[in-house]
């Protein structure tokens, strides 16, 4: 079982790998996030066949923590977009 | 299969970074930067090096892409300025990173047999802290002296982010980091996430001592948290002047100092701990300093006072 | 060698490195009323224990050690105080509270209590700059030195940009880049010895250090970063911004003692660290790069029109005279490299070059108190105005030239000696050029301040205490003079043990 | 009964696989940017909570799978909410150079 499980992993990172190619696309920063989010989805689907797998569970914190902060560079970008060029310059 | 699986991570790895340089987009740069940390988590974890993996995945995910990305809003408006490194510094930078690169390949690629390593002197007086996470012991007893001037660092660079202020606003409120756009969704995960994120934060404090984890992840974490709350407009950052706010930024490394000191009376120094209560002192630092990183990362993310202090 | 193991006296190097550090937290947290009375009372403090810990070490005539958390290296950290730390300590607090003094001036608090900005960063950064210093001087770990040079960034960029002017800040920015680039370096390298060595222990590594390409590659990475940060030419395009931009007082620690701390790292990883014996072009490269700039950067300082902009010159100048050391140590008769002539020619150019440059920043910032600018033209009339300053100026510029009686006069008199016994002419000829044109800067200043001043000229007057702080700290550089020219034993101190 | 759960935990992990896929080439192929996020919410969704639900029973204690639902919980929520404000910010052109 677990040597389905890491090549389950692997075939994860590749796929969302595969993702980067929108990165690399665009053409708007919008789609280029989408592929960070998909590869962070990705890399905690990866943590946590490999916690289970290698029967690490310490590795379910890294998925834990990669999924409290899922969204998180979502909002970061929302925050700085072109049309808010004032924000936080106000001085 | 193993070794396919690490050309795949090598390959993401490079296409991530060489487009975090070429990119012409400032933004569309760090979002390539923010790839390369979720990938970097995880190569750490590949190499069994989970404790840096989850700082790699709580810094990189909470706190870096949120900076840099605050810094490009703030630096669209001067873009005209042309400020651009001319052809002739990128090309000798260029030629400088190649140099340098090529030196540490020949470097890692011929290692030394057998690899010199500290870890089995770490293990064998690991009983004598009697903490199981051998990098928690590292961090908070045989280098505890870096650790401590670390977190120095940390309010140092603080005061710096600080010293930009303008003196009419000192001590005043930095600037808001809500969204020009305010929106629902943002306000319902700010309200659904924190209690979680906190709670998880707690968690990787406390699992440090035993497991991976510890202060600065859990720190990360929480800080995270609180900015998520700030970007919601559901709390202003807080103002600068305020003595609460500062203590809770230097209790961190009071405590350590302070247990640091007390070791002359009740140990056999400086930074040394009493035995049998290695244990509870420490995660009580450790406490201590995840409050002090998580207030301190979250005033350096908000930056310097930028209005004037209320009356 | 002997193991470490915690001397009498050792609790007191751990004093040296938190007293700044409490200091620095308890005005962060307890708001500026009390900030001036905090900085003083822990600069004393630390002065007193900086004089007790070099007693320590020339009563027991061997260095003041202390193992933090009573961890023996390379599993944990040492710390320790041989003669040239001791030095180096003393030199610091000394020059500290002199400027502690003089900075009530211009960092004081308002009345009212109130926060204020520039008072705040200002104390609060200043203690930052002293604990890593102190660090500097004491650690044996090259991690450690690492967290010490990262205090020492953090503690003196935003001093350099503390007016807020767009040409601060552009400074700063310049500095903080050229410090972290620096870092890197220095941090891939100590990566590299751990990997090589599994121990980052000075006296470790000292033991088992091998000539072989992964060594080379880490402490070349290391000594380039270095290089970076010490700004030795070509690397020193960001400390004239910098310096003179910095209000004086904040100038003043930052040319006599922030640029010598990865100086001595690097002297210590070449002696210390590095197997021996080193190749001889490698110590002359360093030679010639700190010849560049002595000759360079003393051209570029005749050519400035301001007076800070001119002494930051002087400051990468002097820096380069440091540089001048490794050839001659390396090829001297000397049993060991500390008994020779250069090496305490190399400390003490250090030392008074501390105090003639805190001297002269200082004296710069009240001449341009009293004169409200600083336009070496148009400096006739401060000699009448500020008679004590302009007199420090003049003497700390005496050591710079190397003129006797002056510290610099001894320094700059072993180093040329140290260059005619192992026949390196060059260094000899530049030593003597290097003279020339500091000499030449220097009188053009003093000249332009003795001159008559300009009809209706209204000079500010300045408090008498903080003319004579730097005075002191000009006369010490002067009385360095009075040293016998030969090897001074004390700097070998606690050195005897490195074979 | 473990065969069964073995087999249980290959076809859940497979459909999971399957999502991930169908999520990159959505993400890659899909024509504009609501569409390719519309694909990307498949991963999010049903990729990783496939993953999960056939992981559980594979899982050594309770707390490990306490921690796997969590995970995916907060995957849900995140992926949701970024899924969301990509969208308002793509159709704000917010996203446009």
């Amino acid at each position: 079982m677990a040597e389905f499980l890491f090549a389950a992993a692997a075939i994860v990172l590749v796929l969302t790998g595969l993702g980067l190619a929108r990165m690399l696309w665009g053409p708007s920063p919008a789609d280029r996030m989408m592929a960070a989010q998909l590869l962070g989805t990705g890399g905690g689907a990866i943590a946590v066949l490999v916690a289970i797998a290698g029967d690490m569970t310490a590795v379910l914190d890294i998925a834990l923590t990669l999924a409290l902060l899922a969204a998180f560079a979502a909002v970061a970008l929302t925050l700085g977009e072109p049309g808010s060029k004032r924000r936080g310059g106000e001085e | 299969m193993s070794l396919a699986v690490d050309l795949v991570m090598v390959l993401l790895i490079l296409t991530a970074a060489v487009w975090t340089i070429l990119a012409r987009d400032r933004r569309d740069a760090v979002i390539a930067f923010i790839v390369l940390g979720l990938l970097l988590s995880l190569v750490w974890m590949r190499l069994l090096a989970v404790d840096v993996a989850l700082t790699e995945a709580a810094v990189g995910g909470g706190a870096t892409g949120l900076v840099l990305l605050r810094a490009c809003a703030r630096l669209l408006p001067v873009e005209a300025d042309g400020a651009l490194p001319g052809l002739r510094l990128q090309v000798a930078v260029g030629v400088l990173c190649a140099v340098v690169g090529a030196c540490l390949a020949a470097v890692i690629l011929s290692p030394p047999e057998p690899a010199p390593s500290l870890a089995p002197a770490v293990a064998a007086h690991m009983e004598d802290v009697g903490l199981k996470n051998p990098v928690t012991v590292v961090l908070l007893a045989y280098r505890a002296l870096d650790t401590l001037l670390e977190k120095v660092v940390l309010v140092l660079g603080l005061i710096g982010v600080w010293a930009l202020a303008p003196d009419l606003f000192w001590g005043g409120r930095p600037a808001s980091l809500r969204a020009a756009v305010p929106s629902g969704t943002l306000t319902f995960l700010a309200r659904v996430l924190p209690p979680i994120g906190v709670l998880i934060g707690i968690y990787l404090v406390w699992n440090g001592a035993d497991h991976p984890g510890g202060t600065f992840q859990g720190g990360t974490v929480l800080a995270a948290m609180w900015l998520l709350v700030m970007m919601a407009d559901l709390g202003d950052p807080p103002e600068t002047r305020a003595l609460r706010l500062r203590r809770l930024v230097a209790v961190g490394p009071a405590l350590f100092i302070a247990v640091g000191l007390a070791g002359f009376g009740m140990a056999d120094g400086f930074l040394s701990y009493p035995p049998g209560y290695a244990k509870p002192i420490i995660v009580a630092v450790e406490v201590a300093l995840a409050l002090s990183i998580a207030v301190i990362l979250g005033l350096m993310v908000a930056g310097p006072a930028a209005k004037e202090p209320d009356q | 060698m002997m193991p470490y193991a915690t001397t009498p006296g050792g609790w007191m190097l751990v004093l040296a490195l938190m007293l700044p550090v409490v200091g620095m937290l308890g005005i962060f947290a307890l708001g500026l009323r009390h900030a001036e009375r905090i900085a003083h009372a822990t600069l004393l403090a630390g002065l007193a224990v900086a004089l007790a810990i070099a007693v320590e070490v020339g009563r027991s005539g061997q260095a003041v050690t202390y193992l933090i958390g009573g961890w023996r290296p390379p599993l944990g950290i040492a710390l320790q105080a041989d003669g040239l730390s001791a030095v180096l300590m003393v030199m610091t607090s000394v020059i500290l509270c002199s400027v502690g003094v003089f900075a009530r001036g211009s960092f004081s608090s308002p009345p009212d209590g109130a926060e204020v900005r520039r008072p705040f960063v200002f104390w609060t950064l200043l203690l930052g700059l002293w604990s890593a210093l102190n660090t500097v001087w004491l650690a044996q770990d090259l991690f450690s030195l690492f967290v010490a040079l990262e205090l020492l960034t953090f503690s003196a960029v935003p001093l350099v940009c503390l007016d807020g002017s767009r040409d601060t800040l552009r400074a700063a920015l310049r500095y903080l880049l050229f410090a972290l680039a620096g870092s890197v370096f220095y941090l891939m390298g100590t990566g590299l010895i751990y990997g090589a060595y599994g121990t980052m222990d000075i006296a470790s590594l000292h033991q088992v250090a091998r000539a072989d390409w992964a060594t080379s590659v880490a402490l070349g990475l290391m000594i380039v970063g270095l290089m970076a940060k010490a700004a030795l030419f070509p690397l020193h395009l960001w400390l004239p911004p910098a310096h003179a931009g910095a209000p004086a007082a904040a100038s003043a620690v930052l040319s006599a003692l922030v640029v010598k701390a990865p100086f001595i790292l690097i002297l210590r990883l070449w002696f210390d660290v590095a197997p021996q014996p080193l190749p001889a072009a490698a110590g002359a490269m360093l030679a010639g790069l700190g010849a560049a700039s002595i000759l360079f950067c003393s051209i570029m300082a005749l050519r400035q029109a301001r007076l800070k902009l001119m002494i930051a010159y002087s400051t990468v100048a002097q820096v380069g005279y440091l540089f001048l050391v490794f050839p001659l140590v390396m090829g001297s008769a000397a049993e060991m490299p500390w008994d020779s002539v250069g090496w305490t020619g190399g400390v003490l150019q250090l030392v008074s070059h501390a105090f003639a440059k805190a001297a002269m920043f200082l004296a710069a910032g009240l001449i341009a108190e009293a004169l409200g600018h600083d336009r070496i033209a148009d400096l006739g009339g401060a000699a009448k105005g500020v008679p004590v300053t302009v007199a420090a100026f003049a003497l700390a510029g005496l050591s710079l030239m190397g003129l006797p009686p002056a510290g610099g006069f001894i320094s700059k008199l072993m180093l040329l000696t140290a260059a005619v016994e192992t026949a390196n002419w060059w260094i000899a000829a530049t030593i003597l050029a290097g003279g020339i044109l500091a000499a030449t800067y220097v009188f053009r200043v003093v000249g332009s301040a003795l001159a008559q001043p300009r009809a209706g000229l209204v000079m500010k007057a300045v408090p008498l205490n903080r003319e004579l702080a730097v005075l002191t700290l000009a006369l010490i550089a002067v009385a360095l003079g009075f040293l016998p020219l030969q090897p001074l034993d004390y700097l070998g101190i606690g050195r005897g043990g490195m074979p | 009964m473990s065969l069964l759960l073995d087999l249980f935990t290959i076809v859940a992990v497979s459909g999971g696989l399957f999502f991930f896929l169908a999520g990159t080439v959505g993400l890659l192929r899909f024509p504009d940017t609501l569409t390719r996020l519309h694909a990307l919410t498949k991963a999010d969704n049903l990729g990783l909570g496939l993953i999960v639900l056939g992981l559980l029973p594979q899982c050594p204690d309770i707390v490990s799978a306490l921690k796997l639902v969590a995970i995916w919980a907060l995957v849900q929520l995140g992926g949701a909410t970024a899924s969301q404000l990509i969208a308002e910010f793509a159709r704000r052109g917010g996203g446009e150079r």
